[in-house]
C-alpha cells in the first residue's frame, strides 16, 4: 500500500521511545541554535535545556543557585562580580571549559556586530562590563557604574564553545543530538555535565497544531503541554483531572492603548480624545473586565490591576485594585467633559460622533472575542468600535513604524520577573513606547515622571528604593492609563502524572525550569 | 463594367507557400468551376478570398477585388461588412459548419442581422432553397437536420444578402447523388434568377462542369489550365488535366 | 506537423516558458516587497531588545537594494545552485526545499491523481450510466466535499490516522467534477463517438481513443488546475497536521515576509504550472 | 419534480436571508453574557457561542451576507475568465502568484474605519477579480477547440460581428463548463473568506458569515459539545446541491 506511507510522518516515530525520554511539543522550528541570538520562544526552550550557565535563579525560592560556577561574590560597590568555576568542566564534545570561555562568551554577546539580544541585557547607559580572567577558574566582571541584580543576569548567559557551529556543543545538562527540521529535535544528556540529570534524553516534537498536541497528550504520547488555551484546559480537567494544572496568574497582561502619536490617520478631534486622561479612564471604566475573564477565558483569568501582574509577587504594587465596571460613572465623567449622548450615539463638544477603530492580530480567537466584548460594552455608552484584525506583519508595521491606527488590543508577555525588562515600553524615547514610539521628549508631566522613575529603576542599587519607585510608577500608570490593562490570564498547563519532580511556576520556562530534577516513572 | 471577382493571390502557411500567384476573373453572372485534387489548395483559396485564412494559421499576399473594390488592406471590421454581403460563402460540410446547438431560426436571424436591420422574413428564401419555412423547421436545432437540409440551409445563408459573388467550397461532396443533382440544379437556378456570379470549388469535375461556364484546373497551387467545359473535356492540354479527365467515370454507352 | 515545425514550436514555447517563470518570480518579489510588514520584524515589539540591536537585525533581514537589482542578483545566485538563505528560517533555501519537497510532491501527486480519478469516476457515473440514482449520489457527494473546509477534512483524517492524500483528493475532486462532467457530456453526444460505437469498437478503445484522445487538451488543462488546487489544499493540511512540507513552508514564508524563500517558491510553482500548460499545447 | 423542490429550497433560503430581521429571534451581535455556550433548545434554537450570542440568529444573518456576495463574486470571476482566457500566458502567471500579498496590500490601502459590511463587500469583490485564472485555464482549452471549428468560420464568413459570434455561437458551447466553474467558486469563496480573515480582510466582528461559522469546525471539541455548529455546513451543502439541481 503506497498510500500508507503518507500517514503523518510525525506518527512514525511515536512508537519508538526509550525509557527515560521526556517528550513534549514545540510549536515550530527553532530559528537558531546559537544561544546568543535566540529571539523566538522555540529557540529559547532549546537554549534553556542546553544552557550551561554560571548560576541559575531558582524559580520557586527566587534564590540564585550555583551551576557551572560553584560560588560568586559581589563587590561592595555593586559594580563587579567574581565567579569561581567548578573544576574540570567540559563541553558536550569533550573540550574543556574555563574562565576564558566565559569571558569570550560575554565579549561576543557584547560585540555590536553580533547584534545579540543577550548582549543587550548586559549593556547599561554608563557603558559595558569588562571581563577579567583572574585564573582558569576565576573571572571578574566589572561595570563602570552600579548594576542592580547583577548576578541574575548570568542565569540567561549560556557559555558558548570556541567552534561556532550551526548546532553548537553545549555546556549544559543536555545537547542537541539530532535535528529533523519540521519534525523533531532530540536532546541527549551531556556526559560531561557536572551533574547527572534523571532524564536520558528529551524529544521535542514540532507540532504547530494545538488540538493535535492535546490529542497526543491525552493519548499519552506527550508528557506535558506547557501552555493550554482555556477550552483545552477544561477538556483536560474533564478527561484527565490529575493532569490539569492551573499555575495561577501569568506574568502576561492583555491590554489596549490609544495612539497618541501625531499620525495622518488620526483626525485632530480624535487625537484630542485619545490624549485626554478622562476619556481614557472612562473607556477603561466601561469595559467589563470580569466578563472578559469569565466569557473569553472561561474564568481562567483575572481583571488586571495595573501594569504588573499579581503573579510578580515582589514587584506588584499590592495597593492597586482592578477598576470595577461602572458604565454609569463613565458616562457621567464623559458628560462633564462635554460629551453628549444623543439617540444612542455619543458626540463630543464639536458634534463628532465618538467612534474609533481597534486593531488586533488576526487568528487569535480569544483576542477577537475580547474585542467583541469591548465593542459591545462601549456600544452601551454610545461609542462605536470598528474591529480590524490584521496579520502580524502589517500590525507591527502600523504600531511600530507608521502609527497608522487609532487603538490597539494586544498583550505584553513578560519573560522575566525583573520589571526593568519593559523599560523600552515606558521611556518616552523607547522604541517600544507603545502610545508614541520614539517620542523626542515626554509630552506631559506624568510622562516625565515615569521617565525619571524608570531611569532610577535601572541604576538605583538599593532594592527597597527601587521598589518604592516602581510602586509609584504603577500608581501613575493606573491613574493616567496610557495603557489600559484588562486581564491577566492564568497560566494553564497539562502535566502527565508520570512526570515527577515538577515544580511548575507561572514564569517561563514554567515546567522546564528545574529540568535537572525532572524524572519519569 | 467591373468583373464580379478578380484576384491574383499567393498563400502560405508559415514558410510553405501553397498557392503560387493564382489568378482568376469571374464576370457578373458567370459560373466558374475550380477543380483540383484534395490538397491542391482549393479550400485555402476560398478562405484566402474571404480573408479568413489567418484564422487557420495562414497568410495571403496579392490582390482581391470584388466589383472593382480592393479587399486587401481593408480592416477586419470593413472586411466583416464584405463577408456575407458582397461575397457569399457556402462551406464544405454542414456537419461541422453548422453550430449544432443553435436553432435554425437563430442561425437565420443572426445571419440576417449581420447586414440588415429589422426582422428578416425567411419564407421566400427557404422556399428558394427548397426548405420548409414552417415553425417546426425553424425551431429545430442545427444538429437535428439531415445533411441535405443542412447544405440547403448553408446555401440559404450564402445567398441571403444577394452577394455579388458566391464562393462554394465542395458544396455537394457530403451529399448523395440524387441530392447532389438537386443542389446543383438549385445553384444553376439561383444563378439564372439573381445573376449571382459563382466560384465553384470542387474535386468532382464532372458534376460541376454541368452548370459552369468555365473550368479552371488547380494543380500544386497553380492554375494550369482554363477554358469552357467542352474544351477541357474534349481537348485537355495540360498532362494533369488529361489525367483528371481520364479518371472520370464514363457513361456506359 | 513536420519535425522541423515541431522543433521550432517547441523552441518558442520553451522561450515563453522561461519568460513567464522569470516574470512570475519578479511579480512575486514585487508583491512581497511592496506589501506592508515587509520591513517589520516580530522583534520590533520586544522591549528587551535595544534599538542598536534592532537596527542590526533589520539590516540583516532587509535587502536595501532596489527591487530589480535584488531580483537580478537573486537570479544570478540561482544559477550558481542556491536560492539564497531563508530570512525567516535561517537556512539555505535550496536545502529547505530539497528536504521538504518529497513529502509535498507525494501528497500533491497522490492527491491530484486521486482527485482526478474520483472526479472522473463520478462524472462518468453521472453521464454515462444515465442512472438517476447514481447521479444523485455523485451530486450529493460532490456537494458535501465542496463545502467542507480542507482543514476540517485534514483533522478528521489525521485523528483517524487515515492517509492524508485521500483528504487532498477529497478536497480536489469536487472542484473538478463539474468540469469533467461537462466535458464527458459533450463527448457523449459527439458524432465521432457515435460513429465509433456504430463501428462496434470496444468500450476500452472508445475510452482511450475517443474520450482520452479527444479531450486530452482539456484533460491536461484540468490536471494543471488540479495540481494547483491540490497544492492549495495541501497548505492547510500540512499546517494543521504538522507535516514538514512545502505547503507549510510557503505559509511560514508568507508570514515571515521571507523574500528569498517566496521567490524560490514562486519560480518553482510558475515553472510547474507553465510546464504543464506548455505540454498540453504541444501535444495538441 | 426534483428541480422544483430544489428551486423551492433555494427560494426559501433566499427569503430567510431577505427577511433575516423577522426570522432571527435576536440580533446577531446581542450578547447574552449570562448564558455562554448554552445548549440547543429552549430559548436558543441552536445554542449560543462563547459570548452568549444566539447561533441560529447568527446563521440567518450570515446567510444574508454569504448567499448574495459569494455567487456575485463567482459570477465576476467566470465572466472575467471568459474575457481573459485567451491570454494563456497571463492566466498561467496569475495561477502561480502569491495572491495573499495582493490582499495584504489591499488591506493596507483600506482605511481602518471601513465598516464590517463595506469590508466584506470589498473582500468578495477582490476575490471575484483575483479568482479569474482558475476558470480561465479551463476555458482556455475549450476555446482553442472552438476556434478550430467549421461553424465559427462559417459565422465569420457570413460577416457576423465578433461580439455576436461570441454571444450566440460560442457561449452555448462554454455554458456547461462556465456553470460548473461557477458552482465550484461559490463555496470556494465562502470558505476563502474565512482564511482572508487572517489577514484582516474577512468579515469583522460582530458580523457573522458562513466563512467564520465554518471555521469553528476546526475545533473538534467544540463540535462534540454542540453539534449545531455543523448546521452551517449542512445548510451550505443543501444550497450547493440545490444549485446543482437547478442549473443542471
Amino acid at each position: 500500500m503506497r498510500f500508507f506511507a503518507l500517514i503523518c510522518p510525525c506518527l512514525w516515530f511515536c512508537s519508538v521511545a526509550s525509557a527515560a525520554e521526556l517528550r513534549f511539543g514545540l510549536s515550530g522550528d527553532p530559528k537558531t541554535f546559537d544561544p546568543l541570538h535566540v529571539l523566538d520562544d522555540n529557540s529559547e526552550v532549546v537554549r534553556y535545556l542546553t544552557a550551561g550557565v554560571l548560576v541559575r535563579v531558582n524559580r520557586v525560592t527566587d534564590k540564585v543557585e550555583p551551576e557551572l560556577a560553584e560560588s560568586y561574590k559581589l563587590s561592595p560597590d555593586g559594580r563587579a562580580i567574581t565567579f569561581k568555576l567548578r573544576p574540570n568542566l567540559k563541553f558536550s564534545d569533550g573540550t574543556p571549559l574555563n574562565a576564558s570561555d566565559v569571558a569570550r562568551t560575554l565579549n561576543t554577546a557584547l560585540d555590536p556586530k553580533q547584534a545579540s539580544p543577550k548582549g543587550d541585557t548586559f549593556r547599561t547607559d554608563q557603558g559595558v562590563p569588562v571581563a577579567k580572567v583572574n585564573s582558569p577558574l576565576e573571572i571578574t566582571i566589572r561595570y563602570p557604574a552600579p548594576k542592580p541584580d547583577l548576578e541574575r543576569l548570568f542565569d540567561a548567559l549560556s557559555i558558548i564553545p570556541v567552534k561556532a557551529e550551526k548546532i553548537p556543543s553545549s555546556a549544559g545538562p543536555f545537547f542537541v543530538s539530532e535535528y529533523r527540521p519540521g519534525e523533531s529535535i532530540r536532546l541527549t544528556r551531556n556526559p560531561y555535565y557536572f551533574q547527572k540529570p534523571a532524564l536520558d534524553s528529551i524529544r521535542l516534537d514540532i507540532q504547530p497544531n494545538k488540538d493535535i498536541e492535546l490529542t497526543r497528550f491525552l493519548r499519552g504520547e506527550l508528557h506535558f503541554i506547557n501552555k493550554l488555551d482555556p477550552e483545552s484546559f477544561d477538556r483536560v480537567a474533564k478527561e484527565k483531572p490529575a493532569a490539569a494544572r492551573n499555575l495561577g496568574a501569568s506574568l502576561d497582561s492583555d491590554l489596549l492603548w490609544f495612539n497618541q502619536a501625531p499620525s495622518s490617520s488620526v483626525p485632530e478631534w480624535k487625537h484630542k480624545w485619545f490624549t485626554s486622561t478622562a476619556f481614557r479612564h472612562a473607556i477603561s471604566e466601561s469595559i467589563h473586565r470580569d466578563d472578559i475573564a469569565r466569557l473569553v477565558f472561561r474564568g481562567h483569568a483575572h481583571p488586571a490591576a495595573g501594569p504588573v501582574s499579581p503573579a510578580n509577587k515582589f514587584w506588584f504594587n499590592a495597593q492597586l485594585k482592578p477598576l470595577p465596571y461602572d458604565a454609569a460613572a463613565a458616562s457621567k465623567a464623559l458628560a462633564s467633559e462635554g460629551f453628549k449622548l444623543t439617540g444612542g450615539v455619543l458626540k463630543d463638544r464639536d458634534g463628532h460622533p465618538v467612534e474609533f477603530s481597534l486593531i488586533t492580530n488576526a487568528g487569535n480567537r480569544p483576542r477577537e472575542a475580547m474585542a467583541a466584548v469591548i465593542q459591545d460594552d462601549l456600544k452601551k455608552i454610545g461609542i462605536r468600535v470598528n474591529i480590524v484584525t490584521l496579520e502580524m506583519g502589517s500590525l507591527i508595521e502600523r504600531i511600530a513604524r507608521t502609527a497608522q491606527y487609532e487603538a490597539c488590543l494586544l498583550s505584553f508577555t513578560s519573560v522575566e520577573i525583573n520589571p526593568t525588562e519593559q523599560m523600552n515600553v515606558w521611556l518616552s524615547s523607547g522604541a517600544q513606547h507603545a502610545w508614541w514610539p520614539l517620542q523626542k521628549t515626554p509630552g506631559t508631566q506624568w510622562e516625565a515622571r515615569i521617565d525619571k522613575l524608570q531611569m532610577s529603576m535601572a541604576s538605583e542599587p538599593s532594592q527597597a528604593l527601587r521598589k518604592k519607585a516602581f510602586d509609584e510608577f504603577q500608581q501613575l500608570v493606573v491613574e493616567q492609563e496610557p495603557i489600559i490593562y484588562l486581564v491577566n490570564q492564568d497560566h494553564l498547563s497539562a502535566i502527565s502524572p508520570a512526570l515527577k519532580g515538577t515544580q511548575p511556576v507561572a514564569a517561563p520556562p514554567q515546567i522546564l525550569w528545574n529540568v535537572g530534577q525532572l524524572r519519569l516513572e | 463594367m467591373n468583373n464580379a471577382l478578380e484576384f491574383r493571390i499567393s498563400a502560405s502557411y508559415g514558410k510553405t507557400e501553397v498557392l503560387h500567384s493564382v489568378a482568376g476573373t469571374i464576370a457578373p453572372g458567370e459560373i466558374v468551376a475550380l477543380a483540383g485534387l484534395s490538397g491542391s489548395g482549393k479550400s485555402t483559396l476560398a478562405l484566402a478570398l474571404l480573408r479568413l485564412l489567418h484564422y487557420r494559421g495562414g497568410s495571403v499576399t496579392g490582390s482581391i477585388t470584388v466589383e472593382g473594390r480592393e479587399l486587401t488592406g481593408l480592416s477586419e471590421s470593413a472586411m466583416r461588412s464584405v463577408r456575407g454581403k458582397l461575397i457569399g460563402y457556402v462551406p464544405q460540410s454542414p456537419g461541422t459548419a453548422l453550430n449544432e446547438r443553435l436553432k435554425v431560426r437563430t442561425l437565420l436571424e443572426e445571419t440576417w442581422s449581420a447586414h440588415a436591420e429589422g426582422a428578416g422574413s425567411f419564407g421566400a428564401l427557404l422556399e428558394s432553397v427548397q426548405l420548409p419555412g414552417d415553425q417546426v423547421f425553424l425551431n429545430k436545432r442545427a444538429g437535428e437536420l439531415s445533411t441535405g437540409q443542412g447544405q440547403r440551409l448553408l446555401i440559404a445563408f450564402g445567398i441571403m444578402h444577394k452577394p455579388a459573388v458566391l464562393l462554394a467550397d465542395e458544396p455537394t461532396s457530403a451529399l448523395d447523388v440524387i441530392t447532389q443533382a438537386a443542389v446543383l440544379k438549385l445553384f444553376a437556378e439561383l444563378n439564372q434568377k439573381n445573376g449571382t456570379a459563382m466560384l465553384f470549388i470542387s474535386h468532382d469535375l464532372l458534376s460541376v462542369a454541368s452548370i459552369s461556364h468555365r473550368v479552371d484546373i488547380l494543380h500544386e497551387g497553380k492554375i494550369v489550365e482554363s477554358g469552357p467545359p467542352g474544351k477541357i473535356f474534349s481537348a485537355p492540354e495540360h498532362p494533369f488535366t488529361r489525367s483528371l479527365v481520364d479518371a472520370m467515370p464514363r457513361r456506359m454507352d | 506537423m513536420t519535425p522541423r515545425g515541431f522543433a521550432r514550436r517547441l523552441a518558442s514555447r520553451l522561450v515563453s516558458l522561461v519568460v513567464i517563470v522569470l516574470l512570475g518570480g519578479f511579480a512575486a518579489a514585487a508583491l512581497v516587497r511592496y506589501s506592508p510588514g515587509f520591513a517589520s520584524l516580530p522583534e520590533d515589539l520586544d522591549p528587551s531588545i535595544s534599538p542598536e540591536t534592532l537596527r542590526a537585525l533589520h539590516a540583516q533581514n532587509e535587502d536595501s537594494n532596489p527591487l530589480p537589482v535584488f531580483y537580478a542578483r537573486y537570479l544570478a545566485g540561482t544559477f550558481h545552485g542556491g536560492f539564497g538563505v531563508s530570512t525567516s528560517l535561517n537556512q539555505p533555501v535550496a536545502e529547505l526545499l530539497r528536504r521538504r519537497a518529497p513529502v509535498t510532491v507525494r501528497l500533491v501527486a497522490e492527491g491530484t491523481a486521486g482527485g482526478l480519478l474520483l472526479g472522473s469516476l463520478l462524472a462518468w457515473a453521472a453521464v454515462w450510466t444515465r442512472c438517476a440514482y447514481l447521479q444523485t449520489v455523485a451530486v450529493s457527494l460532490t456537494g458535501l466535499f465542496l463545502v467542507v473546509p480542507p482543514a476540517v477534512l485534514a483533522l478528521v483524517f489525521f485523528f483517524n490516522e487515515a492517509p492524508l492524500a485521500i483528504a487532498v483528493a477529497l478536497a480536489v475532486f469536487p472542484r473538478l467534477f463539474g468540469t469533467l462532467r461537462a466535458l464527458l457530456g459533450d463527448l457523449y453526444q459527439s458524432p465521432a463517438l457515435l460513429a465509433a460505437r456504430a463501428r462496434g469498437l470496444s468500450s476500452a478503445t472508445i475510452a482511450t481513443r475517443y474520450v482520452l484522445g479527444a479531450a486530452s487538451g482539456q484533460l491536461i488543462a484540468i490536471t494543471g488546475v488540479a495540481l494547483v488546487l491540490a497544492f492549495g489544499s495541501a497548505i492547510p493540511i500540512e499546517v494543521i497536521c504538522g507535516i514538514p512540507g512545502i505547503g507549510a513552508l510557503a505559509l511560514q514564508a508568507a508570514i515571515g515576509r521571507d523574500m528569498p524563500l517566496l521567490c524560490a517558491l514562486a519560480l518553482i510553482i510558475t515553472f510547474f504550472v507553465t510546464a504543464i500548460h506548455t505540454f498540453g499545447d504541444l501535444i495538441e | 419534480m426534483r428541480r422544483k423542490l430544489a428551486s423551492a429550497i433555494l427560494i426559501l433560503v433566499a427569503l430567510c436571508a431577505l427577511f433575516a430581521p423577522a426570522i432571527a429571534p435576536f440580533d446577531y451581535d446581542r450578547q447574552f453574557r449570562e448564558s455562554p455556550h448554552a445548549a440547543a433548545g429552549g430559548q436558543f434554537l441552536m445554542g449560543t457561542d462563547n459570548l452568549g450570542r444566539d447561533r441560529f440568529s447568527r446563521l440567518v444573518y450570515a446567510t444574508r451576507i454569504s448567499i448574495v456576495l459569494a455567487p456575485a463574486a463567482a459570477a465576476v470571476s467566470v465572466l472575467l475568465a471568459l474575457m481573459l482566457s485567451r491570454f494563456s500566458s497571463l492566466t498561467t502567471l496569475c495561477l502561480s502568484l502569491p495572491w495573499i500579498f495582493l490582499f495584504i496590500i489591499m488591506r493596507a490601502l483600506l482605511p481602518l474605519d471601513t465598516g464590517p459590511f463595506a469590508s466584506i463587500l470589498l473582500t468578495f469583490a477582490l476575490m471575484g477579480v483575483a479568482g479569474w485564472a482558475w476558470p480561465a485555464r479551463i476555458f482556455n482549452a475549450s476555446i482553442r477547440q472552438i476556434r478550430q471549428s467549421g461553424w465559427l468560420l462559417q459565422a465569420r464568413a457570413s460577416g457576423m460581428p465578433s461580439r455576436r459570434i461570441a454571444l450566440i455561437h460560442v457561449w452555448p458551447h462554454l455554458r456547461a463548463i462556465a456553470v460548473a466553474q461557477f458552482r465550484v467558486l461559490v463555496p470556494a469563496y465562502i470558505l476563502s473568506e474565512a482564511s482572508l480573515g487572517l489577514i484582516g480582510l474577512g468579515v469583522a466582528e460582530p458580523l457573522p458569515s458562513w466563512g467564520n461559522l465554518l471555521a469553528e469546525l476546526q475545533r473538534p471539541q467544540a463540535v462534540s459539545a454542540n453539534p449545531w455548529i455543523l448546521a452551517p455546513l449542512g445548510l451550505l451543502m443543501l444550497v450547493m446541491i440545490c444549485l446543482e439541481e437547478v442549473s443542471a
